[in-house]
């Protein structure tokens, strides 16, 4: 019925399915069909950057509890997925269009942390200038379009950039992603059917934990899944088990290849669940049972391919023992140099409204800065 | 019973839905979760699923569904998240809610309350912190009501869900929690359109709304200890607005300084002060200054600076008495 | 994978079909494997409202082309789809949301070509009072929804009166119809999806005539069909035969009925063609060829049910002219009748805005009602 | 050679496309039709469609691919079939386009033009003929011009389409093949932000805009009949607007009338007559007038009553002169 419904030639993933596609089992033990060929130094590096992406969130968490930073959006629980995407990725010519809880990923692309918490307590550190709230990332020199707040707004400017990468013949994939909360939104479908019909160069990277805020899966929509989406553009659409880093990298490379090699479009509703309330303003305990989060907890991403590493020589103790330390220790470092960064200047406020300033800014400007000079010059006398 | 605005939303909602079997509530998370500011806490529990309906995440499907449920003999009260999403629906408010009653030859209206937090001050950087209520002012076919107070939003929400049409109802989310004042109880309304003078004063009148309307008042306290008199509107109606207290006290001052926190170019505040000029011209003895957000987008990091502070307000009062 | 993929029990017609479902051919004949159980009465009633849809067109088009109305959109080669539509609606228990280029289907359902021409040439006859363009109809006497021009933004509105009636335990039905281009909104979307997620009665019945203006269905989406879209909501998505009106008929009967049983919304893709160009005011030779329009012009909608009805004696050459000659006359006398009902009047213009004048409004009306009557009051005395 | 706006129009863009190999049109209809109003005649063939994209009818996915395209390197000029139709995609306008370059901290941009016939006068009801000009111009972050000429329109798309931000560019649709004029040949731009001075005149001045423009020189020109020298400003740009032109020119002469046909209540010449009073109050010899169109939404029937006509200038000019 629809045309990518099979798989393509020589791919090993089904659209559409009705269980998640998984390579490995709960246990972390290899249940494909095909053999492992992902080579020890990537595995352990998506390894590492899964636990840098968990040990990131614990580090915002104390800034937040703190009173450093004023919020704080959690991706734990996510990792898999996030780190999945980052994984495949070609750097420098690929763009992603993240959203609000994709610390993890963003970091795995190359934002440090330091830039991170510069953005989260909005210092100098912040190449956004600290323009945004907490949770709102950004790296023209990365192509990550900065993350903003308004639910699915990013998703169609990111379809305008797989669209230029196609009509430039660029070889290259924009990767957007999202909650499933978001493809309720008019912009996500009017963004994703665009990219159908134009056969842009994009993957739809969904990161499903069946809430959005506290609006459970069932009160979003009756589809099917999020992949069934897909059908209503014409874009194969991937159920796939989103607390296995390598389920998700496998299937993400699939479509990203085949995005790649000019095949068009494609969606992926990667199964997560996410651990801590929606965030620092939120109480979840008001719309779903702990039980639930227990129960998820079971499933841990990290926990899964620690064992998947583990029975392959690529994992113990020790190794984990060292690389907290030594990513705690840059976490550590990182938020003191943030902080360090000192604060942004009043008068940037005036700033990159425009390329250049208009003669209104000028005046506000102006005056902004005279009035606030004055305030400053006569407190200082009390 | 000493309470603040949010909570005067949750129960003048509450009470209303007992009394008017009609009233629905819809939106994100305004079901168990209660709203994400609590401003429908409570009613899930009491009314259930069916008049406290949590919807996807669509601002246009809530305002369009609202407007449809309305036409079926509803009185649904739609809640946006934060003002700064109602973007996404924005089209079914103007397109649709603004203009049934009138492209239908009054065949069919839209009885409808579209509530929404609105206006800075929490740190929430630009996506939840602007003042978009110009915009609903522009739009012929709204009513747009903005309180400040407890008291005041029982009443002006009470009006707006008993109104025949769309009304806009633009809540400060920072004076949220800011105050707690006793509520009159029972069938409290205030008819839509009338401004509220707060302070008195014969030298010079500040007119305010909203979230501004704290600094608005420290600036005439300050005002005072320094002798000089300050009258304060409130106006709580932007559309309509209250054209009649507005026009007398300017005239009889003189003086006007007027506040609001959304962007300057294109402010209502805008409006008010050319119709000043346009109808009391003669009567001015200064300049209608106007004390507004900036022509930036929301700042996060130097949001201080961006407010309607006390300062700024002081200020331009000093230049309009020194004219 | 479709929790309605299957046909429900005791239901005919099964969704998601590659080829559009059809009771007939194009010759006009049966060839469903259940027997017809039409009388005669609805037969003949079917194809006089057909008729009288393509006659109405004719003198909209009249008065178009003489210059009394600014605009026509035209409905002929929508009739089998629009008049199904009509006969499976419960008059004074359902809604109606439908859009512009529905005048047929309105007709139908009782909206009198005095109003329709009264609307078009905005007098007096208009129940709208003359506030919107020509092929802007509606009706709450008979629950339709006034149309608006705004593609789409119809369908969210239809949604909220859907749910009212389940709310309401109310046994009743809402009808949205659409071109096929308002699916790229992100209303339609936004709305189809609230429809689905909480099981609205509303029947989501799309015109697809393969156009939007100018843009064929390929750059229009690449989903395999408009009926596919159902999948992304919950939604079962019906492709119908829709220069049939008893294909539509019987389709839409059955998902009218469940969603009337408490089963929850449908989405038709009735395969349909537009005739004329898209409007008064276009230019078709631009963009599609002469052609195309040639072929469907073959599978005339009223023809092939003449067909039909011809061979139960259901129809022959008398019986067509005493129809058209009837209806001909009826409309002649309705164009007649809404022209002599007389300019609106200009001082309605500030009515409607608001149940009761605001002061502003007052003002405006006042000084404008003034500056009128004084320059009318000059120009009687040039 | 002559020409008339529409034509300009395309044409203008014909010659930008080719000289900006990054420049690309999208929309809906603007390939083989050539858009609905022809403003894009002939682009498809030259081009082909990789640089004249017909899009799916969806104004979200139009200004938000441009958007993504801009980020991208490209130079995209988006058509909105009638500036009514802009709400849809209204979320992508003001929340994505008009704050990127801000909320990136300058590390991205969108330098894109949104085009779109605009205002009333062709008998298309509320939904072809509204004038949403404020609703832009009250959004930190776009510029909004309104040219009413040929020439203008040349002058001002080069240098929009070659800005470094988002443009919001309104086409007067009532003019859009009401004049024809001998436009400029070759790189002809115009700084946004000037104000054209379309009339001398030392008894008043008349200030507008867009589909309002012919009526107000009609307007001067019935006044020179009387021996008032009426002088007539075309702000051509309203963000950022020309207020040096427009101060100098009030405070010349002390009356003013501000005419635009957008809706009165919020629309953006109050924020011209606010900022006359605010700033040059001794100046003004009668208050500033607005002729507006009325806060109804845009009629079918009455078009003729609602428009901004000759008369109602003619009575608020002799109001001012009379004060
Ligand atoms: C347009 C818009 N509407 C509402 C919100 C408020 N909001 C912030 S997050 C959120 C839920 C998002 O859920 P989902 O897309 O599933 O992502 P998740 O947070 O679960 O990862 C909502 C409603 C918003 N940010 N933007
Ligand atoms: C929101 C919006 N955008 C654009 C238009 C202009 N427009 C009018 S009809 C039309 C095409 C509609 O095509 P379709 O939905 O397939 O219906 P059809 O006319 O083919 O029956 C367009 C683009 C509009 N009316 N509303
Ligand atoms: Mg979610
Ligand atoms: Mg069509």
């Amino acid at each position: 019925m629809i045309k990518q419904a099979q798989p393509k030639h020589g791919a090993r993933f089904e659209p559409f399915t009705t269980t998640p596609i998984a390579v490995t089992n709960d246990h972390g033990e290899w249940t494909a069909d095909f053999e492992l060929d992902i080579d020890a130094d990537l595995l352990q590096e998506m390894y590492r950057d899964m636990l840098a992406a968990r040990l990131l969130d614990d580090r915002y968490s104390t800034l937040q509890r703190s009173g450093k930073a004023s919020f704080l959006v959690s991706s734990a629980g996510h990792e898999a997925a996030q780190i999945a995407v980052a994984k495949t990725v070609k750097l420098g010519v690929d763009w992603l269009y993240p959203y609000y809880r994709d610390t993890g990923l963003v970091h795995s692309l190359g934002i440090s942390a330091k830039d991170i918490f510069g953005q989260a307590l909005a210092t100098l550190a912040d190449p956004n200038k600290g323009r945004q709230m907490p949770g709102h990332p950004g790296s023209s020199t990365l192509n990550i379009f900065t993350v903003c707040s308004a639910i699915a707004s990013h998703i169609p400017p990111a379809v305008g950039t797989a669209l230029s990468m196609k009509l430039r013949n660029q070889q290259a994939v924009t990767i957007t992603s999202f909650g499933e909360g978001a493809t309720s939104e008019g912009d996500f479908n009017a963004a994703i059917n665009l990219a159908g019909a134009q056969g842009a160069p994009i993957i739809f990277a969904c990161e499903n934990n069946g809430y959005a805020i506290s609006v459970g899966y069932t009160k979003q929509t009756a589809a099917e899944s999020i992949a069934a989406k897909g059908e209503a553009f014409g874009l194969p659409g991937y159920v796939v088990d989103g607390m296995d880093v390598l389920s998700c990298y496998y299937v993400l490379k699939e479509v990203v290849e085949a995005a790649r090699a000019g095949h068009g479009p494609a969606l992926l509703d990667m199964r997560v669940y996410r651990y801590n309330p929606h965030s620092s303003a939120d109480d979840d305990s008001r719309y779903r049972p702990k039980q639930e989060v227990e129960m998820w907890r079971q499933r841990d991403p990290l926990t899964r391919f620690q064992r998947f590493l583990a029975a392959r020589d690529l994992w113990d103790e020790a190794w984990e023992q060292e690389l907290q330390e030594t990513l705690e220790a840059g976490l550590r470092q990182a938020a003191k140099d943030a902080e360090a960064a000192g604060d942004i200047p009043d008068a940037w406020m005036f700033d990159d409204v425009f390329e250049t300033l208009p003669w209104h800014l000028q005046e506000q400007r102006d005056k902004a800065l005279k009035q606030l000079a004055e305030s400053q010059a006569s407190d200082a006398t009390h | 019973m000493q309470q603040t605005i949010v909570q005067t939303v949750a129960k003048t909602l509450f009470a209303e839905m007992a009394s008017d079997p009609d009233v629905v509530v819809l939106g994100q998370d305004v079901g168990k979760r209660g709203g994400v500011f609590l401003a429908t806490e409570n009613l899930f529990d009491t009314y259930g699923p069916d008049r406290v309906i949590d919807t996807p995440l669509s601002e246009a499907a809530i305002i369009g569904a609202a407007l449809g449920m309305a036409t079926h003999g509803y009185r649904p009260v739609a809640e946006i998240q934060f003002s700064d999403y109602i973007y996404p629906g924005f089209d079914q408010l103007v397109s649709q809610a603004a203009k049934l009653r009138y492209r239908s030859g009054g065949q069919f209206a839209a009885p409808m309350v579209v509530r929404m937090p609105a206006g800075g001050g929490v740190g929430g950087g630009h996506h939840h912190s602007q003042s978009p209520e110009t915009h609903f002012v522009h739009t012929p076919g709204l009513k747009v009501v903005y309180p400040s107070t407890p008291t005041d939003t029982k009443g002006l929400l009470l009006t707006a869900i008993r109104d025949g049409d769309p009304v806009v109802f633009m809540e400060p989310k920072r004076l949220y929690r800011a105050v707690k004042e006793d509520v009159p109880e029972g069938d409290y309304t205030i008819p839509l359109g009338t401004a509220s003078v707060r302070r008195q004063g014969d030298d010079v009148v500040l007119i305010s709304y909203g979230g501004a309307m704290p600094e608005t008042l420290k600036a005439a306290e300050a005002l005072a200890e320094q002798n000089i008199a300050a009258a304060v509107i409130d106006l709580r109606s932007l559309l309509p607005w209250d054209k009649q207290t507005v026009l007398e006290a300017v005239a009889a001052r003189g003086r006007v300084v007027l506040v609001s926190e959304a962007p300057k170019t294109g402010n209502f505040i805008s409006e008010i002060a050319a119709t000043i000029s346009e109808e009391i011209l003669d009567s001015l003895e200064a300049p209608p200054v106007r004390v507004a957000g900036f022509d930036t987008p929301y700042p996060y990091a130097q949001e201080k600076l961006y407010m309607t502070s006390v300062n700024r307000i002081l200020q331009a009062v000093q230049y309009v008495l020194d004219y």
